[in-house]
C-alpha cells in the first residue's frame, strides 16, 4: 500500500514540496492543501515540475483552498485531481500512512 | 490622541509576502494598515513573492470556514491609502497578471521595489 | 475507520487547527471514527476558554467543543506543552482534557491512520 | 537612541521572543532607551500569567516582566490580537498592559528605529 | 496502562526536518520520543533536511538563553531507541559531515530514506 | 543611509534570504540570525552565493547563534562578520531602518 504525502506550505517559499518529491515513492498520492495550492497555476514556474511529478505520483490539490485563494480550477496544471475534504478523507483511508511534509 | 498630532511625517511601509488564508499575517496587516491611516503618516504597501496573492481576485474562503476580508483592500482608498505596489516578476514567476488584481496597484520591477524599500523611515513585516 | 489527529499549531495565526477540524467533520460525515484529537505545540491553545474573536469570525475553539458534544470526540491537550504556554485546568475550554503524550502515542497505535495539521 | 521592538511570536514555540528581549538587554546596556516592546500576532501569549516552563528552562514572560521592572520599558499588549487568543487581564503578566494597534504606530513614529523579530 | 500492553507493535518514524533551537520543534519531538520508548513500538528517528543539524556536536545555546538538551540524543540508546537515519544528501548540501554528529547514526541516501519512510506505519512530523 | 536587513530563517527551507538579496541595495548591511545560520558553512551549497552577495552587501551573522547551533565561527564563509547582540544592535543604531525578511 502507497503513502499520502501532505504538503500545506507555498512551494515558492518553503523548500518542503521539493524535499516531499524527491522522498515520495512511485504510486505514492500528495495532496497540496492550506498555502500550498498557490503553486499549482499552469502559468507558474513550478507547472513544469508538478506535471513530470504527476508521472510517477498522484497529485491532489485542495479544492476549498484554492478556492480560498481565488484560483480557478481551470488555471491547475493538468495530472492534478481536484478534491475536497471529503476526498482527503478517502485518501487517508485508501493509504497506508499519512506523511505530513510540515 | 497626541501621538497623532506628532507633526513626524515618517516613510511607512507595510510588507506582504505571504499568502492569504494559511496563516493571519494578511489579515493582521491589513489592521495595522487601517490603524495608520489615522496618524497621517506616508503609508506604502508592498506586496511581493506570495504576499501577491493577498490582491487576487475572486478569494472565497467560505469552504475552509474563514472570513473574506479580501475586499478590505478595496476599502484603503477611503482611508487615503492609495501607495499600493506590486513586484512584477512575483506575479510572473505564480503565473498572475496585473488583470488577477482586485484593486488598482502600481506594478514595479523587482529593482524598483529593492529601491523603493530603501528609502523608507520604517519597515514593517509579517 | 479510526482516525487520529495531531494537532500542531494554535487557532488563527496559523490555518492548520482549522483544516483539523474540516478533515475531522468529513470524516465524521462519512461514518469514521474520529479516535482522538491530541493537541501539541501551540496547538494546545485551541483549548484557551479565554478567547474571543471578532463576531463575524469563526471561533476555532467552539468548533472543536462542538464536535465533541455532538459525535463524542476525545479531545486532548499535552499536559506539558500546555504548562509551558499557559493552557491549564483553570483556562480550560470545556470539551478538552488534559493528559499527557502518551495518550499521542497511543492514538498513533490504536487509531488506523494519524492524521497530522501544522505549520 | 529610542528604539521600538515588535514581537510576533510567543514564547517556546519560535526564538523570536528571545531573540527580542537579548536585543533589548543588549541595547540598554549600550545606554539606549527601550521606547517600547509592541506583542502582535501569536506575540501577544508572551504576557500569560500562566505559563509555567520546565524549571530548568528559562521563562519569557519574568525575562519581559524584569525588564520592565529594572528599566521601566513599556511592554504593550495588542488586545484585538489578545482578544482571539485568550490574552485578557484575567490572565495578563504583572508588568504589561493592553491596548490598541495605535501604539505600534506611535513607536514606529516615535522611536528612532523599529526592529521586527516574528517566524 | 492498558495501552502499553496492546500487543500492537507499529513501525512507527519521527521525522526532524529543522534545526533546533530556533523553533521548539526539535525538542518535543525528542519528548515525543522519550514517551515512545514506554510503549514498545518499533521506532525509527529521521534526520534530513536542516534536521540534520539537530545531530550537530557542540552546540552551546546559553548565549542565546536557552537550555541546551542535545545531550538527550546520547541518552536514547538507554531506552533502546537505536534507529537513528541521517540522509546523506542533507549533510553534505550543508558542509557537514557524519564526524559532526554527536551520536552514532545510519547515514542512508535520500533514496533509502524515501524508500524507508514508505514502510512506516505512523510518521510523526513536527 | 543603508538598511538592516535580519534574516531569520534557514536559506535551506525558505526563499527570506533569496528574497532580501535580491532587494537589498548596495552597501546595504544583512545580519543572520536564529535558524538562517545554518545557510554559512563554507563547505555548504550557498557558500558561493553568499561569497559573491558579500562584495556589495556588508554580510553578519550572530556568534550566538552560531554557537547554539554548534557552528565554529572558523567554519563561516569568508566574508562574513561574527557579531554579539551588542554587535546588532550597533548595526540598528547605524542603519536608517531595519527590514525583517520574516
Amino acid at each position: 500500500m502507497s503513502t499520502l504525502h501532505t504538503v500545506n506550505k507555498s512551494p515558492f517559499e518553503r523548500s518542503n514540496l521539493e524535499s516531499c518529491l524527491g522522498h515520495a515513492q512511485p504510486g505514492d498520492a500528495v495532496l497540496l492543501l492550506e498555502d500550498a495550492v498557490v503553486g499549482v497555476l499552469a502559468g507558474g514556474i513550478l507547472a513544469g515540475k508538478l506535471a513530470d511529478a504527476a508521472q510517477t505520483l498522484k497529485l491532489h490539490v485542495l479544492g476549498p483552498d484554492l478556492a480560498a485563494r481565488g484560483i480557478d480550477p481551470a488555471q491547475v496544471v493538468a495530472g492534478i485531481t481536484v478534491v475536497d475534504y471529503g476526498g482527503f478523507v478517502d485518501l487517508t483511508v485508501t493509504a497506508k500512512a499519512v506523511n505530513a511534509w510540515l | 490622541m497626541d501621538e497623532m498630532e506628532s507633526g513626524i511625517v515618517k516613510k511607512f511601509m507595510f510588507v506582504n509576502r505571504k499568502p492569504p488564508h494559511g496563516t493571519v499575517y494578511a489579515l493582521e496587516v491589513l489592521e495595522m494598515v487601517l490603524i495608520s491611516a489615522a496618524f497621517d503618516q506616508d503609508v506604502h504597501l508592498a506586496f511581493l513573492d506570495d504576499g501577491v496573492f493577498q490582491l487576487k481576485k475572486g478569494q472565497a474562503p467560505a469552504g475552509i470556514g474563514v472570513k473574506n476580508f479580501s475586499p478590505t483592500f478595496r476599502a484603503l482608498e477611503g482611508y487615503d491609502i492609495e501607495k499600493l505596489f506590486v513586484e512584477a516578476e512575483s506575479l510572473a514567476e505564480r503565473g498572475l497578471s496585473e488583470d488577477d488584481l482586485l484593486v488598482p496597484a502600481e506594478i514595479i520591477s523587482r529593482a524598483d521595489m529593492g529601491r523603493l524599500m530603501g528609502e523608507m523611515d520604517v519597515v514593517v513585516t509579517a | 475507520m479510526k482516525l487520529g489527529i495531531l494537532v500542531n499549531e494554535g487557532p488563527y495565526n496559523h490555518q492548520a487547527s482549522d483544516s483539523a477540524y474540516q478533515f475531522a467533520k468529513a470524516a465524521l460525515a462519512k461514518g469514521h471514527e474520529i479516535f482522538r484529537v491530541f493537541f501539541y505545540y501551540d496547538g494546545v491553545t485551541n483549548a484557551s476558554s479565554l478567547g474571543q474573536p471578532p463576531s463575524d469570525d469563526r471561533n476555532v475553539t467552539k468548533n472543536w467543543q462542538k464536535l465533541a458534544e455532538d459525535h463524542k470526540v476525545d479531545l486532548v491537550v499535552c499536559v506539558a506543552a500546555g504548562l509551558r504556554r499557559g493552557i491549564v485546568e483553570s483556562n480550560l475550554a470545556p470539551g478538552f482534557r488534559i493528559s499527557g503524550l502518551g495518550q499521542l502515542i497511543e492514538a498513533g497505535i490504536q487509531a488506523d491512520r494519524l492524521v497530522t495539521f501544522g505549520d
